[in-house]
């Protein structure tokens, strides 16, 4: 099954503390590349916590892990990843003359690995 | 009337930089004259002949001819004659321009037209972001002139646009006709999201439905007799295909706003 | 200036204090902590009030066995260093420098400097932060505050789009909610905190009222606020469209017209989603619409630690805060065409320096794509993406903690660090002279680079 | 090695010696004036030229938080003009608020070698000293906004005057500040925390302190007097740019009662008519009262057409002009210390309140009796761009000129003045009084604005012309130090200038006093608020005279 869902790219308190011990280790590569989504999203997937899934936007795709988040804590169709290479790879590059991509605001496509 | 023929021989490494092509600066000088003329490749002084081959005297009939899409600054200030650009063209055409025209077969980067005052620039093919727009922190974009792109446009189209008039045949992207002071921008295609935000005069009008601000407010559907005439002109300049008898005849939706501002901006939506 | 003790312990260790030292990691640049410092292992081992995020900066910055420069992966003096940078920035038709936030503002000076002279561009990490708030700000300007002043008077707290228990540990503690102020005299009691956010973080539960909103939808609930506040109409699906109610609206703005000392505080949930420097620009103008009815403020939370600091320093040199071009000899300003995320993503750039930022981890993939094509200098005190590609690598001291200099808050508060213990490798500025001065000697006599 | 400098031929404009246009030559050696060169010195053949010592702009604004906000505020202004980089020196932007290199550089093409920016708030103190540091050529000070500072409000309450003399000097000392400035004292308490209201009166209470602003001004004119400062309190009075404001100008100089003060751009404060009504011109009372008194120095803050941003530590006065246009507008609230507005704004000859500012601060200039007390400001970038000095000697030095400009402009105004019956004209020796020797006598600084021995070698060289526009807006000479660094009109070399500041003395305990008022009001701890001597690099300490000693 795949569906189309918001992924918000945000900090984290794990991102940033695994920032500074360094970003080629593995911890900040495990906080990277684990994705909340809302636990009914979940269930309709056939989801369940450490799973790995497909992000796929226009412009790349990546797998994460994805953990499930409480229904009044995480809307339904909405993801949330910290900051890292793997939101990175799904963003498009077009800043609309502002220098700044989106980066907290992307359409991909989900489906389970 | 005798053209000047600017081929693209060596394509830029990296962004050139030509404000000197325009009919105004061009004018009686030689082809070698011409290919003398300093342009900027990057940070490097260079001439206009490293890149282009020159062929004619310079004259008010420009032509280029390559992948310009890297070539910044074509027809800077330009104020008469024409310039043809056969292929795809870098950002700030014809800034600053007060007339003449410039007619892009390909197409074009950001900022298409800054600050222009008059003249007529057409793009056949797409551009980018600001078409027409006023640049960073200036209060009041540009105040005359026609800019017609045929297919897509992207955001802030006609930002802060003070007159003139800006039309684009296929869709726009998100902030068409943002803190619009007047002038007219018609979207024959899709509009994005938060059309005529921060509007005080001016009209936007397009041949397809959109999505409103919360603080634009819908007063009618009727006829508007004007737009029938700014139609017209479209189809006289290229717009034949898109747009139709009915959209000459039908009726639009009003909607009035910015309602944060003085309100007395319009956008029509075509309805039937 | 510094105050330290040194004390041996009873493992007749060589143990420092300093106190009222200086945290960069994020904006909020705390100037109290207290760190004791063991000199012979080259570690920060206690950091007294510093948040979780504090402690993981000091006690991380180790100093790691490496070689100061790499050149294509290989051991080089740090001369051979300079050398080649200089060599490859000379070079170069459309060289960029980047990063910046996690340096002092003397080695900030320095990088405008030498983009200066050799006809670069000079960009932040500001233009993928707070750049649209810039920009924004360009526009409609902005009220805002030093941060004490919001500690002494603000008796409405909102926050917009951002995560500061997360983002900023101490900005609720330290700065804009439960510190008692001059005219706040319990603290959180005097204040009423709200929320605005598309999912519910872990700063919600601060919060007296949270408001949820669709994603995307910000500007729209702005621009609605705004009507409101001046008494104009709004349409009737707001509900539908944002997911706000109308009820919850005229909450707001009945709160924020009653207000004593009101304050935006807004975050990149604003600045990095669809409308950007709008999104920015409507949060600021509804601040000011406020000062109608009362005294009103808004602050983007900016990010990393000194990200401030280059804004000004920039902005100084320039008269621009980021995204500047000196390729015709004097600066130039244009987003979107001179920002790094763009120069990259079109492939225009043909060598950069990175200081102290990782864009090869956080740009889109097509600028990635384009930096590894490029020959990359990069300075910084950790090994990050960036620095795996750089053709001249140097490792450098951390600013801070093994150097002084000045850091700008994220309210422009400039402060001086006091550093806590000495590191083998460098400063940025250091390095960032010794390029300065070699890219000078290297120009000599090309009048046609210097003089514009 | 010594560097030693000639300039022969010239006629040299001296006030402070008594020089007046008199052919002499004058002499440098290490940067300073001396009585005799060797024979191998640089020579300057200056036949046909006018010598005068380096100008000084006693008021300005052109470093700091506010400045750099300007700056940042508008692109629009840098994009038109743009400067750029030569061999020798650094690119930058100008336009009404330039970037800090082209400052530095532009004030010197115009002659200027001295420059005192005129407001900071003491905790942005560092910032100030970064961007002063990045501010080529010319030597700068700054003045430290002290006049609605919540501690020293609160020992004003508690009436320890001791202690707040004693807290003054501290603050000076510890961001390195040159002297004291006041900005619509009082008004920042209610701006804060009142919505946005305003001080009308100078008697009116202050909120929460049981002091009124006459009491603050009162106490800051006898803490220098005490302290022997070089320079007297510098006042922004309540009420500017509001009509009838004159009263409050005129109490808030009687206030001095014979001791020195310093009024700021005194053309904003000589609107007569009633209050909250079209203000008419009110200069006479006021130019009267400062030619009667001597103790009285002020900067006329002259207005003139175009470009112009206000940029202000009052804050209500920015927003009163915001509501005018509904441009953007800055506004900047520092913890305990100060406010801030700023709006990019335009002087136009048709608009009736700017011709009558223009017509105001001419009348000033051309009614003053004293040149050395009435100095040539244009509060930059308030009243207009410091690059507009050079017009505004035209306007003062040729009276046909100004005939015409007059008639350019906004008549109804000019008909509420007497600027058509004044027909003086400012001779060379007077502009060098009220653009050098003046503004550095009112200044205290003994080295600066003259060219008689152990002077500082600021000296300009100007081709003499008709046109003194043209004149003065590029000297053919500037020496900065004893360095020639403008030759020929172009830049011969790049040039650091020195941070000129005071060290009053004071008991070190009242530092105790303070500490604790830091840990709850302010956001930065107290150990971290005082500037190290690090960011003063080149710097002049400027002796002070106390009283007590």
């Amino acid at each position: 099954m795949v569906e189309t869902m918001i992924l918000v790219p945000g900090r984290s308190q794990k991102q940033g503390t695994s920032l500074v011990a360094g970003k080629l280790k593995d911890e900040y590569k495990r906080v990277t590349s684990t994705a909340e989504l809302n636990e009914k999203d979940m269930r309709r997937l056939k989801l369940k916590d450490g799973d790995k899934i497909r992000l796929k936007s226009d412009v790349g795709q990546t797998v994460v892990t994805c953990i499930a988040k409480k229904d009044a804590d995480l809307p339904s169709g909405m993801i949330f990843i910290p900051y890292g290479p793997p939101s990175s790879e799904l963003m498009a590059h077009d800043t609309a003359g502002s220098g700044m991509p989106l980066s907290k605001h992307m359409e991909v496509k989900v489906s389970k690995v | 009337m005798s053209t000047t023929l600017l081929k693209l021989h060596t394509p830029p490494q990296v962004p050139l930089e030509t404000e000197v092509i325009s009919p105004t600066s061009l004018s009686g000088l030689s082809e070698s004259g011409i290919e003398h003329l300093q342009v900027m490749h990057g940070n490097v002084k260079a001439k206009l002949g490293d890149f282009f081959k020159v062929t004619g005297k310079g004259g008010s009939d420009i032509h280029l001819e390559g992948d310009l899409s890297n070539v910044k600054m074509i027809g800077t200030g330009m104020s008469t004659g024409k310039i043809t650009i056969d292929g795809d063209v870098g950002m700030h055409v014809g800034m600053g321009m007060s007339g003449g025209e410039i007619l892009v077969h390909g197409d074009a980067g950001d900022w298409v037209g800054p600050e222009m005052s008059g003249g007529r620039i057409v793009v056949k093919g797409n551009a980018g972001h600001m078409v027409g727009s006023a640049y960073r922190g200036q209060p009041a974009g540009i105040s005359g002139g026609e800019i017609f792109i045929y297919g897509n446009a992207k955001n802030e189209i006609g930002n802060s646009m003070r007159r003139g008039f800006i039309a684009i045949g296929g869709n726009a992207g998100d902030f068409t006709g943002v803190n619009m002071l007047a002038g007219t921008i018609i979207v024959a295609g899709e509009m994005g999201i938060r059309t005529g935000a921060g509007m005080k005069r001016g009209t936007i009008a397009s041949l397809q439905s959109a999505p409103m601000l919360p603080t634009f407010e819908y007063s009618c559907t009727y006829h508007p007799l004007f737009l029938r005439f700014y139609l017209i002109r479209l189809q006289e300049n290229g717009f034949r295909r898109i747009i139709q008898d009915k959209h000459l005849n039908g009726k639009y939706k009003r909607y009035s706003g910015d309602g944060i501002e003085l309100n007395r901006g319009e956008v029509l939506l075509f309805a039937r | 200036m510094v105050e330290a003790t040194q004390t041996k312990s009873k493992e007749s260790k060589n143990i420092k204090i300093v106190k009222d030292a200086t945290c960069t990691f994020c904006g909020c640049v705390c100037d109290d902590m207290e760190l004791t410092v063991d000199l012979d292992e080259h570690r920060i081992t206690k950091a007294k009030k510093a948040c979780v995020l504090g402690r993981a900066w000091f006690y991380e910055h180790t100093i790691d066995d490496r070689p100061v420069v790499l050149i294509d992966g290989k051991e080089a003096t740090l001369e051979e260093g300079i050398e080649t940078a200089a060599q490859v920035l000379v070079d170069a038709k459309f060289p960029i420098t980047y990063g910046l936030s996690d340096s002092t503002c003397e080695a900030q000076r320095v990088a405008v400097e030498i983009m200066d002279i050799i006809n670069g561009s000079i960009d932040t990490t500001t233009s993928v932060c707070h750049g649209p708030s810039g920009m924004a700000f360009q526009g409609v300007g902005e009220s805002t505050a030093t941060l004490g002043e919001i500690k002494n008077r603000a008796d409405l707290v909102i926050y917009w789009g951002g995560n500061p228990a997360e983002s900023h540990p101490r900005h609720f503690t330290k700065y804009a909610v439960t510190p008692k102020g001059m005219y706040i005299p319990n603290g959180k009691k005097d204040r009423t905190v709200v929320l605005v956010d598309v999912r519910r973080t872990p700063s919600t539960p601060l919060a007296d009222i949270f408001v949820l909103i669709k994603p995307g939808k910000d500007f729209e609930v702005l621009w609605a606020l705004r009507a409101l506040v001046k008494g104009k109409k709004i349409s009737e699906n707001i509900e539908k469209d944002t997911g706000v109610s109308r009820e919850v609206l005229d909450d707001l703005v009945s709160r924020m017209k009653n207000a004593q000392y009101g304050v935006l505080f807004f975050g990149m949930g604003l600045t990095m989603t669809r409308g950007r420097h709008f999104n920015s620009g409507a949060i600021l103008s509804l601040a000011s619409d406020l000062n109608e009815f009362t005294h009103f403020v808004a602050k983007p939370v900016r990010g990393h630690g000194n990200v401030t600091g280059a804004d000004n320093v920039v902005s100084w040199q320039t008269g621009y805060p980021f995204g500047v071009n000196f390729n015709r000899g004097f600066p130039r300003f244009n987003p979107g065409e001179f920002t790094t995320t763009d120069v990259f993503s079109r492939g225009e750039a043909d060598a950069a320096m990175i200081i102290a930022s990782d864009p090869a981890s956080n740009f889109p993939k097509k600028a990635i794509e384009h930096m590894k094509k490029i020959p990359i200098i990069s300075l910084d005190a950790k090994d990050t993406c960036t620095s795996k590609i750089a053709k001249v690598r140097f490792a450098v001291a951390t600013y801070g903690i093994n150097t002084g200099g000045t850091v700008y808050r994220m309210d422009d508060v400039p402060i001086s660090l006091r550093p806590a213990f000495d590191s083998p490798f460098p400063s940025d500025q250091e390095v960032l002279e010794g390029i300065r001065n070699r890219v000078k000697e290297l120009l000599k006599g090309d009048k046609a680079r210097l003089a514009a | 090695m010594s560097s030693e400098l000639k300039i022969v031929n010239g006629r040299v404009y001296d006030p402070k010696n008594n020089i007046d246009g008199k052919v002499q030559d004058v002499y440098v050696r290490d940067g300073k004036i001396v009585e005799s060169v060797s024979s191998s010195a640089t020579k300057i053949d200056a036949h046909g030229m006018v010598v005068m010592p380096g100008a000084v702009d006693i008021h300005c604004h052109i470093a700091g938080p506010k400045v750099n906000l300007a700056r940042k505020l508008q692109p629009e202004d840098h994009r038109l003009d743009v400067h750029p980089k030569t061999a020798v020196t650094r690119s930058g932007t100008g336009g009404v608020v330039p970037s800090t290199f082209a400052t530095g550089y532009r004030y010197a093409t115009m002659g200027y070698t001295t420059a005192m920016e005129a407001a900071v708030p003491p905790i942005t103190a560092r910032h100030v000293l970064e961007e002063l540091d990045d501010t080529p050529v010319i030597d700068k000070g700054f003045y430290v906004l002290l006049g609605n500072n919540a501690f020293l409000y609160k020992l004003l309450k508690e009436g320890r005057k001791k202690e707040f003399q004693e807290a003054v000097a501290w603050w000076i000392d510890s961001v390195h500040g040159y002297a004291l400035k006041l900005v619509n004292p009082g008004s920042d308490e209610l701006w804060k925390g009142r919505k946005n209201a305003n001080i009308t009166d100078v008697n009116e209470k202050i909120d929460h302190y049981d002091i009124t602003p006459m009491h603050v001004i009162e106490s800051f004119i006898e803490a220098a007097d005490e302290l022997g400062l070089p320079h007297p309190p510098h006042i922004h009075c309540n009420n500017l740019g509001h009509s009838g404001n004159i009263s409050t100008t005129l109490d808030t100089m009687k206030a001095a009662e014979g001791r020195r003060v310093h009024m700021a751009h005194i053309q904003f404060h000589s609107f007569g008519g009633e209050i909250n009504k079209n203000a008419v011109s009110g200069v006479k009372p006021i130019i009267d009262f400062i030619n009667a008194n001597e103790n009285i120095t002020t900067d006329v803050g002259q207005v003139m057409f175009g470009k112009a941003t206000a940029m202000t530590a009052d804050a209500p006065l920015a927003w009163m002009l915001r509501n005018v246009k509904f441009n953007k507008w800055v506004n900047a609230d520092t913890e305990c210390e100060s406010g801030c507005g700023i709006i990019p704004f335009s002087y136009q000859e048709s608009v009736y309140t700017h011709a009558l500012q223009w017509a105001m601060g001419l009348e000033l200039f051309l009614m003053s009796k004293d040149p050395w007390r009435v100095l040539l400001s244009t509060d930059h970038p308030n009243g207009g761009s410091f690059m507009s000095y050079p017009k505004l000697i035209k306007l003062l030095m040729d009276s046909a000129y100004r005939k015409e400009a007059i008639e350019h402009v906004n008549q109804k105004a000019i008909n509420k003045t007497v600027l058509r019956e004044l027909t003086r004209e400012y001779t060379l020796s007077e502009i060098a009084i009220i653009t050098r020797a003046g503004p550095a006598r009112a200044l205290g600084l003994e080295n600066k604005g003259h060219l008689g021995r152990g002077a500082d070698a600021d000296i300009t060289i100007y081709t003499e012309e008709e046109d003194k526009e043209q004149m003065f807006n590029a000297p053919r000479y500037v020496i900065k130090d004893g360095v020639l660094v403008i030759k020929d009109h172009e830049f011969a070399t790049d040039h650091k200038g020195k941070i000129l500041h005071c060290k009053p003395g004071y008991n070190a305990d009242i530092a105790d006093e303070i500490e604790p008022f830091f840990e709850d009001y302010y956001s930065v701890k107290f150990s971290n608020y005082a500037v190290s001597e690090d960011y003063l690099h080149h710097h002049e300490v400027i002796p002070t005279h106390p009283k007590d000693s």
